[in-house]
């Protein structure tokens, strides 16, 4: 078993028109047991900006903190909020300068930037950013993920057709993996509101 | 207090070492980077030299990236190449820009690229092969196009045409067949073309698209996305669901609302200050 | 020369299922019961055999060959015969491969044994296990016992011990002295009792069944209890899911009580009023 | 394990002979590869790629992995190459021998129980193999059974293996099964499942380096097999 998989955990990041969606799991398990179902891994950096941290879970904790301390600092200096493509070289610098000892954590950002365009990117362990234009996956059920997510996007999908495209793939995609799921959050962010769903999913 | 806060000193952070191989002692495995597996090249021809490389990038045997951009900018006259762990080609080039940059303002002219190599070779050395950067460096200086190949372990060569990453056999092959020196510009990026394409077709690491650069001593052509020979198949079907499909728990939706401050400038007393 | 070219010419692996012999016996007088009264396995040519196999299953196998694992199953003895639920999940690695699987395995219309461990390892010598009863049925002109039944399956995977089979099971039936119930693993263990869960969710299973377990059960509650325990255990292993089947082991044979998806049944207890624990 | 070191309190081994040479047989290899099987109401669809690869180069664009056992039955296999002609040769072989000796074809329901036997036969030397028989049962309609590395089997409606079986499989639970959907429910046709199947697998190609080139499909009717081809992406 490998450290990304001790505890479990899938996010997936999607475009649409004039918005982006984030969602991520709930479980967080101890390698076979699941100890809780409420454990969220996207969090919210900046009204626009959202940042989901699947991997392991005491990393998962440890750079939300960090990162909500240098998105802060970032809003102290420079009297303005983070863009979500600054947002991203931070993390890859956060996640480089512990090249040869990594924290477990495979970061996605999605949010909109302050000409309301969509962002979304993912990167590796080491801070290796993807910027894609259409989705990025990331977690235990990258795979199935990329499967469902290839298949089902397409381009130009209003909030509420995003909405049921990533929660469908999500859903779908956890279902055949034995280490997330438990429930799911999602997130669409446009550019009038924040829209938040927990999805009734399988609890095995 | 203020001094807990960790301040940004720069290089590496080794904190979590200890940890991580107390992990992996317990038999926990270590997770793979991105890895480009990749095809990049470069020739030199008559009046400078192009660089090509695809846009694939794996994890393992998944496309984590279908069009990623290897060929990083190092300095006005120079592009680099990168194969090998995404993050450390990034990384490495990015860095050895920045202090191209800061070489060329101290110094007031424009860098060369023997310079460059000399700074990668460095850095790639004193990390012995720990960065798994395998690059190929091209620019052209007052001393005319150069192009070297450096590998993970500092190791350089100064060659007319190169080949690395996992396609490089197969796009060495269509070089050594056809490379002629003094080529033509539009020769020269047929062959880089074909040579990348050839990368692209047979080495499974490699896909997508072909990025070009060419770099003469008038100017630098960047041409992302030179060919395009993998176009995605069009889908029988659309697969958007009915709203409503996805049975929801909870849902919260909030607005956002412009907070406009006016600033009202009202006369007040004087403070005491006796 | 040639007692050395006959004692290499056969070696290159045992006796096979279609091997050139074997085939021309269909052609005249050939016998179900002799040909296959003891399977015979390839084996690979290596010093090792079981380590080969160990190198090529392992986790950290280059090319893994893997074989679905993962499991909760019970059964226990009430007054009413014998309850068996179990659920459905296949997995290899954190990989979901099925989530229908019968992992109640219908020996014969008064026999059921149940997976846990390997999938092909219980499907095959459980299926074997039905052939012999059926052989002893035949020859002995009256049903085989449980206890018989299980001795067999226990004595046919003790002579692979330490080969790599994996399997536990729990071999349930209705004979002359009443219900009976077993377990049995590949390691050779074979053990009669009231009680028993197998696999990697059977620690959260025995939780919900040793706390709702009464002798006197009726046969609505038992069926609820099963279901229940099963349901436990799909929520809390991650390599247990799926659906729960239910059989209940009567006198007159077993019967399939149903088949509940786990993803309604979470809503379906989520919905009802949690009860009081002593 | 390093064989030189110059950093102190470290080994030199001076004598490089002297290292132990691993033996190891390792006769399994993965040419990659994915394949998968829906079936429906009166036909079955088997589908796979047919590139055939080893580590990162492609050793042919074109080698079937499915295999017509007789009107009603296709086999199609994934995994080691070798092990895979090996195991199609046994199962002809006996489908033949079942012929002369009780004068009619096998049906799908007993080729799908004497593969799992087959395989079994193996337990201790495995066939690197992932197999999907689809075909008609005795009624005439759709049968799709699964099996792993050792012989444990399964009837399903849909199953997708090989190296983009993780891709797929949950894109099929669905369309094909409408998993996590409130409504939608139907039966689907043949044409509704053809679509499917190429739309899993152009997507499959996008993103597994081992699932490309030409796509084969396998229709099974009660008219017989039909055979379709389609152009993946060859990089």
């Amino acid at each position: 078993m490998s450290i990304m998989e001790y505890n479990g955990g899938a996010v997936v990041a999607m475009v649409g028109k004039n918005c982006v969606a984030i969602a991520c799991d709930k479980r967080l398990g101890v390698q076979a047991m699941t100890i809780s179902t409420e454990f969220k891994k996207t969090f919210q950096a900046t009204p626009k900006t959202y940042i989901g941290l699947p991997g392991l879970a005491t990393d998962v904790q440890t750079l939300a903190e960090k990162f909500r301390f240098k998105v802060n600092m970032y809003r102290l200096k420079e009297e303005r909020e983070i863009e979500p493509r600054a947002l991203a070289h931070l993390v890859s610098s956060t996640l480089y300068e512990r090249r040869f000892g990594p924290w477990f954590v495979e970061p996605v950002i999605a949010g909109l930037d302050k000409e309301n365009r969509p962002f979304i990117c993912s990167t590796d362990l080491i801070g290796c950013i993807n910027f894609a234009k259409d989705f990025v996956v990331s977690g235990t059920t990258s795979n199935q993920l990329y499967g469902m997510c290839e298949s089902l996007w397409e381009p130009d999908l209003e909030p509420e057709d995003l909405f049921e495209t990533i929660s469908q793939s999500l859903m779908n995609a956890v279902d055949r993996d034995c280490l997330s799921g438990w429930g799911a959050e999602v997130t669409v962010i446009t550019p009038e509101k924040i829209i938040t769903r927990t999805l009734r999913s399988r609890q095995d | 207090m203020t001094s807990r806060l960790p301040q940004a000193k720069g290089g590496f952070n080794f904190d979590n070492h200890v940890r991580n191989t107390l992990m992996e002692g317990k038999g926990l495995g270590i997770p793979k980077a991105t890895k480009t597996g990749t095809t990049i090249v470069g020739l030199i021809y008559k009046d400078g030299l192009v660089l090509g490389a695809d846009t694939r990038a794996t994890a393992g045997p998944i496309v984590a990236d279908k069009n990623c951009e290897k060929i990083h900018y190092l300095a006005p006259n120079m592009y680099c190449c990168g194969a090998g762990t995404a993050a450390d080609t990034e990384m490495t080039t990015a860095l050895i820009s920045s202090q191209l940059e800061l070489h060329r303002l101290s110094t007031g002219r424009q860098a060369r690229v023997v310079t460059a190599m000399t700074m990668l070779k460095q850095m790639l050395f004193k990390y012995q092969g720990q960065i798994g950067a395998a690059l190929i460096l091209g620019g052209v200086d007052i001393n005319g196009p150069h192009l070297y190949t450096i590998y993970p372990h500092g190791s350089t060569d100064k060659l007319p045409y190169v080949t690395m990453g996992s396609g490089s056999l197969a796009a060495m092959s269509v070089f050594e067949s056809r490379y002629v020196a003094n080529m033509e510009r539009e020769d020269a990026i047929a062959l880089v073309q074909d040579a990348i394409e050839a990368g692209i077709f047979n080495d499974l690491g490699s896909g997508s698209n072909v990025d070009v650069v060419v770099i003469n001593s008038e100017k630098v052509e960047v041409l992302r996305n030179y060919a395009r020979p993998n176009e995605r198949g069009v889908k029988e079907a659309s697969y958007k669901y009915a709203q409503g499909t996805t049975r929801v728990l909870k849902s919260s939706i909030r607005d956002f609302v412009d907070i406009k401050e006016t600033v009202h400038v009202t006369t007040t007393e004087e403070m005491d200050i006796s | 020369m040639d007692t050395l070219v006959s004692k290499y010419a056969n070696a290159a692996s045992s006796a096979s299922f279609d091997n050139a012999d074997n085939l021309g016996d269909n052609l005249s007088g050939w016998d179900a019961a002799t040909k296959f009264a003891l399977p015979a396995f390839d084996i690979p040519m290596v010093a090792n055999p079981t380590d080969f196999l160990r190198a090529h299953t392992d986790a950290s196998a280059e090319n893994r060959i893997r074989i679905q694992h993962g499991t909760t199953t019970l059964a226990f003895k009430f007054q009413g015969g014998i309850i068996v639920a179990v659920d459905s999940r296949a997995s290899g690695g954190s990989y979901i491969a099925s989530q229908t699987v019968k992992k109640v395995i219908e020996i014969n219309p008064y026999l059921l044994g149940t997976m846990a461990g390997g999938a092909a390892d219980c499907q095959y010598w459980e299926r074997e296990l039905g052939r012999r009863c059926r052989l002893f049925e035949l020859r002995n002109k009256e049903r085989i016992s449980v206890a018989a039944a299980s001795k067999i399956l226990s004595n046919m995977v003790y002579d692979y011990k330490g080969m790599g089979l994996s399997m536990g099971t729990m071999i349930t039936g209705w004979d002359k002295t009443g219900p009976a119930l077993f377990y049995v693993d590949s390691d050779g263990t074979r053990m009669k009792g009231e009680r028993f869960s197998v696999g990697s969710g059977s620690t959260f299973a025995y939780g919900v069944l040793d706390t709702g377990y009464d002798y006197n059960l009726s046969v609505p509650d038992a069926i609820e209890l099963g279901r229940r325990a099963i349901y436990h255990a799909t929520h809390r292993d991650a390599y247990s899911g799926g659906s729960v089947n239910v059989f209940h082991v009567k006198e007159t044979g077993w019967e399939f009580i149903g088949n509940y998806d786990v993803g309604e049944l979470h809503w379906h207890y989520h919905a009802q009023p949690k009860g009081v624990i002593a | 394990m390093s064989v030189f070191s110059t950093y102190p309190g470290q080994v030199i081994v001076d004598n490089p002979v002297s290292v132990p040479i691993e033996h190891r047989f390792d006769p399994y290899v993965d040419n990659g590869g994915t394949l998968l099987s829906i079936s429906g109401e009166d036909f079955c669809v088997v589908a796979a790629d047919t590139r055939q690869s080893e580590g990162y180069s492609i050793n042919s664009r074109y080698v079937p992995k499915s295999v017509k056992l007789s009107n009603k039955t296709v086999i199609s296999m994934g995994g080691c190459y070798a092990d895979c002609l090996t195991l199609t040769k046994k199962i002809q072989q006996s489908m033949e021998w079942y012929q002369h000796a009780h004068g009619k074809t096998m049906s799908t329901a007993a080729v799908a129980q004497m593969l799992s036997i087959m395989l079994y036969q193996k337990r201790f030397f495995p066939f690197y193999s992932w197999c999907i028989l689809g075909g008609l049962d005795e009624e005439g309609k759709g049968a799709v059974y699964t099996y792993d590395p050792v012989g444990s089997y399964e009837r399903e409606s849909c199953r997708c293996a090989g190296s983009a079986s993780s891709l797929i499989q949950p894109f099929l639970d669905n369309q094909i099964g409408f998993k996590n959907q409130e409504s939608n429910k139907t039966k689907l046709s043949l044409d509704q499942v053809l679509r499917i199947t190429k739309d899993s697998f152009t997507s499959a190609t996008e993103r597994d380096i081992y699932t490309g080139d030409y796509l084969e499909i396998f229709v099974i009717t009660s008219k017989g097999v039909e055979v379709q081809k389609m152009d993946l992406k060859k990089d």
